[in-house]
């Protein structure tokens, strides 16, 4: 047993051990079980990616590593086995996963120290970690569809961990299925993948299209069905709207889950399948526009938002979008690196918004806040620098990520000049709602109910300082990503000197505007002009909610309800009711009349006659 | 013999239950379950003695039984019936631990019931001559309808005479189909046979191929139940005590996909080739139908009747789609079906021992007074939407992979069960576990007997789940009716 | 003596064989049932006899013997039975017996 | 007359014995329980005489009667069945004041002329046994006085079995014109010169035989005779009665082979396929089980005779096999529960314990009873275990054999409509106790003593006995075609005479 | 000279007879038809060559069975409908029915036997009292045996239901 295959045990056993012992473990047993189990794998991850770079640095190849358990079944003559495989890409990805995921659950411990289900939470968010390893370090496609479904049904569990409320569960029934839409997607990518390729082993894929790619109607559809399974799990237009209804869950929740990891699932997917996205030119267009109309139309969403982690979470899908973009531009690296950095900054917005929401007494809406500058200036400091990262402010992490992929997308074969302006409107868009958000919450008078109660835990701070650090010189962490991803070569053609001067400064100017639109607004409590439908339609993020639900939900809730009884056992009692009523025919003969009876007899003699006669 | 003799015992201990019983109650749980272990314990110590040859049938037991038709008690074990005959028993177990404190009187009766309809089931895997195969068929009906008329809920004499009307009359016409064979047989080879090893070598002409076949997939499909033959499903397994609900959903059905395999596909080969897109439509059918059904339904054991519907689905549609990695899958459903079904009636049985409801519209909110059961119902209700690391995604998944090579369209149209099990799924576990609990409810945690039921379930749905190689290396890894060609797809 | 085809005397006996049937299904006096069958049960007498003498045979003639006897016992239940239901209902009317039904 | 002949017919000779020493042994000292223990001990001997008359099976004695295997076998079942019937009547007629001789001498009658029918291989053997068979019967059915159905059941079943024989008696006097042969071997030289007058006959005859049988549509008396009749009289006619009808209808059919004919052949199954659903569909709702036992054996008879429809000589023993053992089989089950109804009614009771209703919970009360009335309804309705699943099987063997496909199709849905109602009673028997106590008074009236429940187990396990080894009886009925005289020698005949 | 003509006289007047029988209103009426009936069919076997079944007819049918009739109704006042049932309001409902039926009955018959039937004419000769009693002796002995059970059950049958009547009026 090695590091690799130990990896996503420990965060298991640490699960076990809650989950088993729940209500009999005080909270610092159980903090520290949960803790050391995650805190074990990033050590783990640590060292193994330590030991990675040791390897890539003596060897030019992109060789990872492999770690195989055991068959778990055959399809055919193919081996579908339990394994492990270590390569840059995977490296960032559990980096990510343990490390900040570590860090999270150091910030959960205090956040949810005072829920009487404290353990059972602690457990959930260790099997997450668990499950999310899992998914990254899957060596073939059916073990990490088995990561894939496990993410998503923890993700159900902690939207739904204060099950108690309806609208918490109804939030977490949303997602799941959402993103059960587009796993099954994915599944039926995997038959199609298995159908042409004989394997569902991802190096084996992927070797297989240097030798024998796969005909270009395959690749298609399989890349169509990957991506769908991308959009699911990762937020993206189509399949978007479960995102903000999952802020229902506790924040450490939405920061672990639906910023830092989870969410970008898709984004590893369709990063790892490059081999084949690359056989379909066609589709890394269509995942270049579905990155670049999430990101505005999440950005367009973000603007009317009123709940602190509502903008948040149309923020994460906007940023994931910026990731497809790249990915559609054959930015991978970019991509990868803006996941990682993304992770840092978003976990940081989610858990400083944490902390402000659990001192404001889970008060969320924004305009019920207000001048936490002065009452909170550590968190808010550490919020604003979130904020940078976010906005891509020259000197953060984001800033080295987002100017990264919008720098390739002029050029790119498969995105555009028209991406490039897109991804800029988004930029600026991204400061406008961010900047919104920074003066109503953090500037003008308190205007909460209830006094704040800022914590102080250690627990509370440690994490969000880490993460802020992280957040400004994430993006500087080296990767080794580019012995992972193909290369596009770009075609000649010189890109404009002004794109990266526009792209810098159409953030800063975005922040102008927002001071002055917003600024002024800061001690209000609504939000003034909104009472206009545009805003409540896009408050609502952009009808896509209200359409799903009048085009699909509702006519499949009703057509099933209307059919409740089972139309198919009226043909049964169709026939029952066929045989009783000639029952009662029948009986009409045994009318008890002898005469009659003697008449039946001089009936059937004349039916048998003529039957002779015949 | 080691088949005979776990009939002989069953039935002889459902003999002593039903004489002495009714003296002591208390204790025959213990008796049935002793019994029921032994039987375990006597057919796994035949497997580990005999391990290598359970690829091919082996004959056990052959005696003359009715000589002028040329019918033996025969019987004969292979790798399938070996599974289904180990599911069988512990699915026997489940049976009597949910029984405990269900069931309230007349035990020494119902204890009889329960093992005589297990000895028939068990027959039925075990049979080699087809009226053998026909006469335990019938056999376990009998017990099973019982059940629910005697110890079922408040509308039980409806569900059972639709059961039994149902599976009595298809399993006539496939009464007609065996007859004709055996005469067919006559005709070819000079003497009556109604033995499964002598069919094999018919030589059956194309039409009445086909109408053989369609009489015992009638009876078959009835059993699976397949979509349009499926309504007296929800009926009994609603209306059935616990145990016959597990026992009807976890084995009972599976006889019916058994069927299909031990005789439709292999008997038949070319009319269930030309059969096969109707046979798929209908696997498709149920697998759809069932998903939606089971979310329009508010009762907690109709909606797992509905699902099994759906799930029984997958395993026709396998079937019928002549890939080998299909068929295995089938094998997978049928074993995890089996388990899982079982595991959430049983669930359904113990909720209902608390709150004497299964609408679950009176339920809610359960989970903050019993974590346990909350977890446990999670679970299973994860693998009936088919969890990875549990044993039902292997089995869809494998269903899926092989079907999609022939039927990529069948193959979409089944996944999207994937979605609607997983609708179905979370408003079950939501439904009754979450939500705001009603006021003053509150209930038990699983009890002793429970937690060992439940914990038998899981651990064997996730062994086997991870470890399905386990259940599969029995398996030769062809498809046996291999041979036919098959149009459009390779395998 | 005579010579008539043989189907005459059965189209005869045939005849007086429905006579009595329509007397049988019309009466509602059981009395008048009875007398009816002594009709049909003649009317297939006749063609016995008839056929007896058409195969120069004394079965035909044996047959109607038997017939005969048939008939006296037959006569002699349904009048005991018509006076018991005299007895006890006061009245011969077939369709007051139709209490047995469904 | 030789000697052989006296033995070939020596249970009948028996019986008319017994009937004039009954007669004598009335006139010298009535007594309740000297009568009845006579005549069970004459119908004991007949059954015993049937030994010595096996040594002369396939000689006529007289051109009335041939004496065959088929033959003893069914009179067997008929002696058996009369043993019951007697020894439950004993129990049901006993009382304080009345004798009831004219029953015993009766029921003697009825069953010599069953046995007469099923000797039978002339027409006015066939006559002779049917009427004397009926009016003995008419006899029964109207015997208590003091009830008022039976006069109506009595007086139904006078005139419509009157009307019916003399139908088939201008049946036989058409066949009888047209071919010059009253023996049921009619057609010496074959089937040809079988003009419209004789089809019209045969199909007269069967008139007659069907309506015995309650086959649709002449089965409508049926249901009224049973449900009218004292109980032991109606256990008579659904097994006694049936039973000979069935023989002599087997006799008529094969003997001059008329399967042959195509016509007779697709009237015969359209009215068994009539009697399946009009049976089962009628019995569907009935609460009387007398009745409903009725409306059950008019489907009964519609699946027996199936085995009537062959299509070549090669079927005809196991047809006949199958038939023998499917009509006993019925009648096992039939018994069974006829034993327990005349075990809880009373000769002197208004009517006879004969609704299901009444059953409700009876399992849990008194199993022994419940256990076996489940399995007698089990085995009509054809469950395995029980005899019935092998009867029906047999069946299908032989409509499969003849490729009588629209009556499987029926005896499919009629099996269908008839488990509805097999089911109801049963769970009505399984469900919970009702919690008055009316029942049990109801029930003390009866007649019921451990000697019923004693017969009621034995035949229960006979029942599960043949279901699970039906060799055991099965290989004993061996019917060679030739048993049966198809192609009657007439010149060995006269020679004999 | 042909004298076919008698016997299809005697047939007609057996049928008007027979129709009397059923249709009139008064059973000694109706009984005396019978005799009528019964005589003219006498005739028929009579002409048929069938004298002893025409004595028989006359003896026991006529005679006997008659009697019986008679007495049972002048004893027992069987006199029945108290209206004549032919001209009451009813007598479509009555009626039709049934002739429908018989009539559908006979012609069926009749076709039969028209086409049916073989075309042999009875040829002249007497089957003698003799070679019937021959043949009731001979071949039918046992016929003739069972016929007297036949009677017997008649009279046992007959005898219980007239004693339970009067032992019913006593209780």
């Amino acid at each position: 047993m090695t590091a690799l295959t130990l990896l996503p045990f420990f965060p298991l056993f640490s699960f076990l051990i809650l989950i088993i012992f729940s209500k009999r473990l005080n909270w610092q047993l159980a903090t520290v079980i949960a803790l050391s189990g995650v805190g074990l794998s990033f050590l783990a991850s640590v060292l193994l990616i330590n030991d990675l770079y040791a390897v890539s640095q003596s060897s030019d190849i992109s060789a990872g590593v492999r770690e195989s358990l055991w068959t778990w079944f055959m399809l055919g003559e193919h081996e579908v086995q339990v394994a492990f495989f270590l390569d840059p890409l995977s490296a960032v990805m559990i980096a990510v996963v343990t490390g900040v995921g570590w860090l999270i659950h150091g910030f959960a411990a205090a956040y949810m120290r005072e829920d009487e289900n404290y353990s059972r939470f602690m457990a959930y968010m260790n099997l997450f970690i668990c499950a999310m390893l899992i998914l990254v370090l899957a060596d073939n496609l059916v073990l990490l569809y088995l990561g894939w479904e496990g993410v998503g049904l923890c993700s159900f569990l902690l939207i739904g961990f204060w099950y108690q409320e309806p609208g918490n569960a109804i939030a977490a029934r949303k997602a799941f299925i959402v993103t059960r839409i587009g796993d099954t997607l994915l599944a039926l990518g995997l038959f199609y993948l298995f159908l042409e390729t004989n394997t569902l082993n991802i190096q084996e894929i992927l070797a297989q299209q240097d030798s024998s790619p796969l005909s270009s109607e395959a690749a298609w559809w399989i890349a169509l069905l990957l991506l769908g399974g991308a959009v699911g799990k990762s937020a993206q237009l189509p399949l978007h709207t479960w995102l903000p209804d999952a802020m229902a869950g506790p924040t450490p929740v939405s920061a672990l889950i639906h910023a830092a990891t989870m969410v970008t699932a898709g984004v590893y997917l369709i990063a790892r399948m490059q081999g084949v996205y690359l056989q379909a030119p066609d589709i890394l267009n269509l995942v270049a526009w579905t990155g670049s109309l999430t990101l505005l139309i999440a950005g367009i969403a973000a603007l009317a938002q009123e709940d602190i982690k509502r903008v948040l979470a149309y923020s994460t899908m906007s940023q994931i979008g910026y990731m497809m973009l790249g990915l559609g531009a054959g930015a991978n690296v970019a991509a990868i690196t803006h996941l990682m950095t993304h992770a840092f900054f978003k976990a940081l917005l989610f858990l400083t918004a944490g902390a402000i929401i659990l001192a404001a007494h889970h008060q969320q809406n924004i305009f019920h806040m207000g001048g936490l500058l002065k009452r909170m200036p550590l968190i808010s400091i550490l919020f604003v620098i979130g904020i940078a990262a976010l906005i891509a402010f020259p000197g953060t992490s984001g800033f080295v990520s987002k100017e990264a992929i919008i720098g390739q997308l002029w050029q790119s074969p498969t995105a555009g000049p028209a991406f490039w302006w897109m991804a800029i409107l988004g930029a600026f868009i991204t400061s406008l709602y961010s900047f919104r958000l920074v003066f109503i919450t953090f500037f003008g008078q308190y205007r909460g109910q209830h006094e704040l109660h800022p914590q102080r835990h250690f627990l509370l701070l440690v994490p969000l300082c880490m993460l802020a650090v992280l957040a400004i010189l994430g993006g500087y962490i080296p990767t080794n990503l580019e012995q992972v991803f193909v290369a596009v070569d770009a075609p000649d053609s010189q890109s404009p000197s002004w794109l990266h001067s526009v792209a810098i400064g159409l953030p800063l100017v975005a922040i102008v505007v927002a001071y002055v639109i917003y600024f002024p607004r800061a001690n209000a409590t609504e939000p003034v002009p909104g009472k206009g439908s545009l805003y409540r339609f896009s408050r609502n993020g952009l009808g896509f909610d209200a359409t799903y639900d009048a085009l699909l939900v509702k006519p499949f809730v009703k057509l099933a309800k209307l059919n409740r009884h089972d139309a198919i056992d009226l043909l049964v009692q169709l026939i029952s009711w066929n045989a009783f009523t000639w029952n009662s025919a029948a009986k009409a003969i045994q009318s008890g009349r002898l005469r009659w009876y003697a008449a039946t007899l001089g009936i059937g003699t004349i039916i048998l006659l003529l039957g002779v006669m015949l | 013999m080691i088949l005979t003799n776990i009939i002989a015992i069953l039935m002889l201990v459902a003999l002593v239950s039903l004489i002495i019983g009714s003296k002591f109650s208390r204790s025959l749980p213990y008796l049935a379950a002793g019994s029921v272990v032994l039987c375990f314990f006597l057919l796994a110590r035949f497997a580990s003695n005999n391990h290598d040859i359970f690829h091919q049938a082996m004959p056990l037991l052959s005696v003359p039984w009715i000589t002028s038709l040329g019918i033996d008690y025969a019987t004969f074990i292979d790798s399938l019936s070996f599974i289904l005959v180990a599911l069988t028993l512990i699915l026997a177990l489940v049976c009597i631990l949910v029984s405990v404190n269900e069931i309230q009187h007349h035990h020494n009766f119902y204890y009889f019931n329960l093992l005589t309809a297990l000895a028939g089931i068990i027959g039925v895997f075990a049979a080699a001559d087809l009226f053998l195969f026909f006469f335990f068929w019938e056999v376990m009906l009998l017990p099973m309808t019982a059940l629910i008329a005697i110890w079922g809920h408040e509308n039980r004499r409806y569900a059972a005479i639709k059961f039994f009307i149902f599976t009595q009359v298809s399993s006539l016409l496939m009464l007609v189909a065996i007859i004709i064979m055996a005469f067919i047989h006559q005709q070819q080879f000079g003497e009556i046979s109604f033995n499964y090893f002598d069919w094999q070598r018919l030589n059956l002409s194309m039409p009445l191929q086909y109408w053989l076949m369609l009489g015992f997939f009638i009876a078959f499909a009835v059993k699976l139940p397949s979509f349009p033959f499926h309504t007296w499903l929800p009926d009994a397994h609603t209306q059935a005590p616990t145990a016959g609900s597990v026992l009807l959903a976890g084995v009972l059905l599976k006889t019916g996909a058994y069927g299909l395999m031990r005789f439709v596909l292999p008997l038949f080969e070319q009319a269930t080739v030309e059969f096969a897109p109707i046979a798929i439509a209908l696997g498709v059918i149920s697998i759809i139908y069932g998903a939606v059904m089971a979310f329009a339904q508010s009762d907690f054991k109709r909606l797992v009747a509905y699902s099994s519907i759906s799930h029984m689905g997958f395993v026709t549609l396998a079937l019928f789609s002549f890939s080998s990695i299909a068929y295995h899958g089938a094998i997978v459903t049928i074993v995890a079906h089996g388990l899982s079904s079982a595991a959430l009636f049983s669930m359904a049985g113990i909720l209902y021992q608390r709150l004497h409801t299964r609408e679950l519209s009176k339920m809610g909110g359960l989970f903050a007074s019993a974590p346990r059961m909350g977890g446990m119902l999670l679970v299973f209700v994860a693998a009936a939407f088919g969890m990875p690391g549990l044993l039902n995604f292997v089995g869809e998944f494998m269903t899926l992979t092989g079907t999609f090579a022939s039927h990529p369209v069948a193959t979409v149209l089944a996944a999207t069960a994937m979605i609607g099990s997983a609708i179905y799924g979370m408003y079950l576990f939501q439904g009754s576990f979450q939500g705001k609990p009603h006021a003053g409810v509150q209930i038990a945690d699983l009890l002793a007997h429970e937690w060992l039921l439940c914990g038998l379930l899981f651990a064997l749905l996730l062994y086997l789940g991870l470890f399905p190689q386990s259940l599969l290396m029995h398996f030769e890894a062809i498809y046996p009716a291999a041979n036919i060609t098959v149009t459009g797809g390779k395998l | 003596m005579i010579d008539i085809p043989i189907t005459h005397v059965f189209m005869i006996s045939a005849l007086l064989f429905c006579v009595g049937f329509i007397g049988v299904l019309a009466r509602r006096n059981t009395l008048f049932m009875l007398m009816s069958l002594e009709v049909m049960l003649n009317a297939v007498g006749l063609a016995f006899v008839g056929a007896g003498s058409l195969w120069q045979e004394a079965d035909g003639q044996i047959m109607f013997i038997l017939i005969l006897t048939l008939a006296a016992a037959e006569v002699a239940i349904g009048l005991a039975l018509l006076i018991r239901m005299q007895h006890q209902r006061h009245n011969v009317d077939v369709d007051g017996l139709s209490q047995l039904r469904g | 007359m030789k000697l052989a002949q006296f033995i070939a017919i020596a249970p009948e000779l028996i019986l008319s014995l017994a009937i004039v020493m009954q007669l004598l042994l009335i006139a010298l000292k009535r007594s309740q329980h000297g009568i009845a223990f006579f005549t069970m001990s004459a119908i004991l001997l007949a059954l015993f005489a049937h030994y010595p008359a096996m040594t002369q099976v396939n000689s006529a004695v007289t051109p009335l009667i041939y004496v065959d295997v088929f033959s003893l076998t069914l009179k067997v079942l008929i002696l058996s069945c009369t043993l019951v019937a007697v020894w439950v009547s004993y129990g049901y007629l006993r009382s304080a004041v009345e004798f009831h001789d004219e029953y015993y001498v009766l029921l003697l009658l009825a069953v010599l002329g069953a046995n007469i029918l099923v000797l039978a291989n002339h027409f006015a053997a066939v006559f002779l046994g049917f009427e004397l068979l009926s009016l003995s019967l008419v006899g029964m059915i109207g015997y208590l006085h003091l009830r008022q159905h039976t006069l109506e059941a009595g007086f139904k079943y006078l005139i419509l079995s009157a009307t019916a024989s003399s139908i088939m008696l201008l049946g036989m006097a058409f066949v009888y014109g047209a071919t010059g042969e009253l023996s049921l071997a009619y057609q010496v030289p074959g089937q040809q010169n079988l003009r419209l007058l004789g089809q019209a006959g045969l199909v007269l005859i069967m008139v007659g035989f069907s309506f015995k049988l309650s086959l649709v549509p002449f089965h409508t008396w049926t249901p009224d005779v049973y449900q009218g009749a004292p109980m032991p009289v109606t256990l008579l006619l659904a097994t006694v009665s049936k039973a000979a009808m069935f023989a002599i209808l087997v006799k008529f059919w094969l003997v001059s082979a008329i399967f042959n004919n195509e016509t007779l052949q697709v009237l015969l199954l359209s009215i068994a396929i009539a009697s399946m659903l009009l049976g089962n569909l009628l019995a569907l709702t009935q609460k009387n089980i007398k009745r409903l036992l009725a409306y059950s054996s008019i489907a009964h008879m519609g699946y027996l005779i199936i085995v009537l429809a062959i299509q070549s000589q090669q079927s005809v023993a196991w047809a006949l096999k199958s038939g023998v053992f499917y009509i006993l089989v019925y009648i096992l089950a039939t018994l069974i529960l006829m034993i327990y109804l005349a075990g809880r009614s009373k000769a002197h009771g208004v009517h006879d314990q004969d609704d299901w209703r009444d059953w409700q919970g009876m399992i849990w009360r008194r199993p022994a009873h419940g256990a076996c009335l489940i399995l007698a309804l089990l085995s009509l309705a054809g469950i395995p275990l029980t005899a019935g699943f092998i009867g029906k099987f047999y069946l299908f063997t032989v409509a499969i054999e003849n490729q009588l496909w629209g009556a499987i199709a029926a005896l499919i849905i009629g099996s269908g409509i008839g488990l509805y109602y097999y089911l109801s009673i049963i769970f009505c028997i399984l469900a919970k106790p009702p919690v008055t106590q009316c029942q049990t008074v109801a029930v003390s009236g009866g007649s019921f003593t451990i000697s019923h429940t004693t017969v009621m187990a034995m035949l229960t396990v006979i029942i599960i006995a043949l279901g699970v080894f039906p060799d055991i009886l099965a290989s004993q009925l061996m019917f060679q075609s030739e048993q049966i005289p198809i192609i009657f020698n007439e010149a060995a005949l006269k020679s004999e005479w | 000279m042909n004298i076919d003509w008698v016997f299809y006289f005697a047939a007609l007047v057996a049928f008007i007879a027979s129709i009397k029988v059923v249709t009139s209103a008064n059973a000694i009426h109706a009984l005396l038809y019978l005799v009528v009936s019964l005589l003219a069919v006498a005739f028929c076997f009579y002409l048929l060559g069938a004298p002893f079944a025409a004595g028989l007819e006359v003896i026991v049918y006529a005679g006997a069975i008659l009697v019986l009739f008679v007495f049972a109704v002048m004893m027992f006042d069987l006199q029945g409908d108290n209206q004549p049932v032919l001209f009451q309001q009813s007598w479509l409902a009555t009626w039709f029915g049934p002739l429908i039926l018989t009539l559908t009955l006979a012609m069926l018959l009749a076709y039969i036997l028209v086409t049916g039937a073989t075309d042999s004419h009875i040829e002249v000769g007497v089957v003698s009292a003799k070679q019937v009693g021959i043949a009731l002796y001979g071949p039918y002995l046992l016929a003739v045996e069972i016929a007297s059970f036949l009677l017997l059950a008649g009279l046992l049958a007959g005898y219980h239901f007239a004693k339970s009547t009067s032992e019913g009026e006593h209780r």
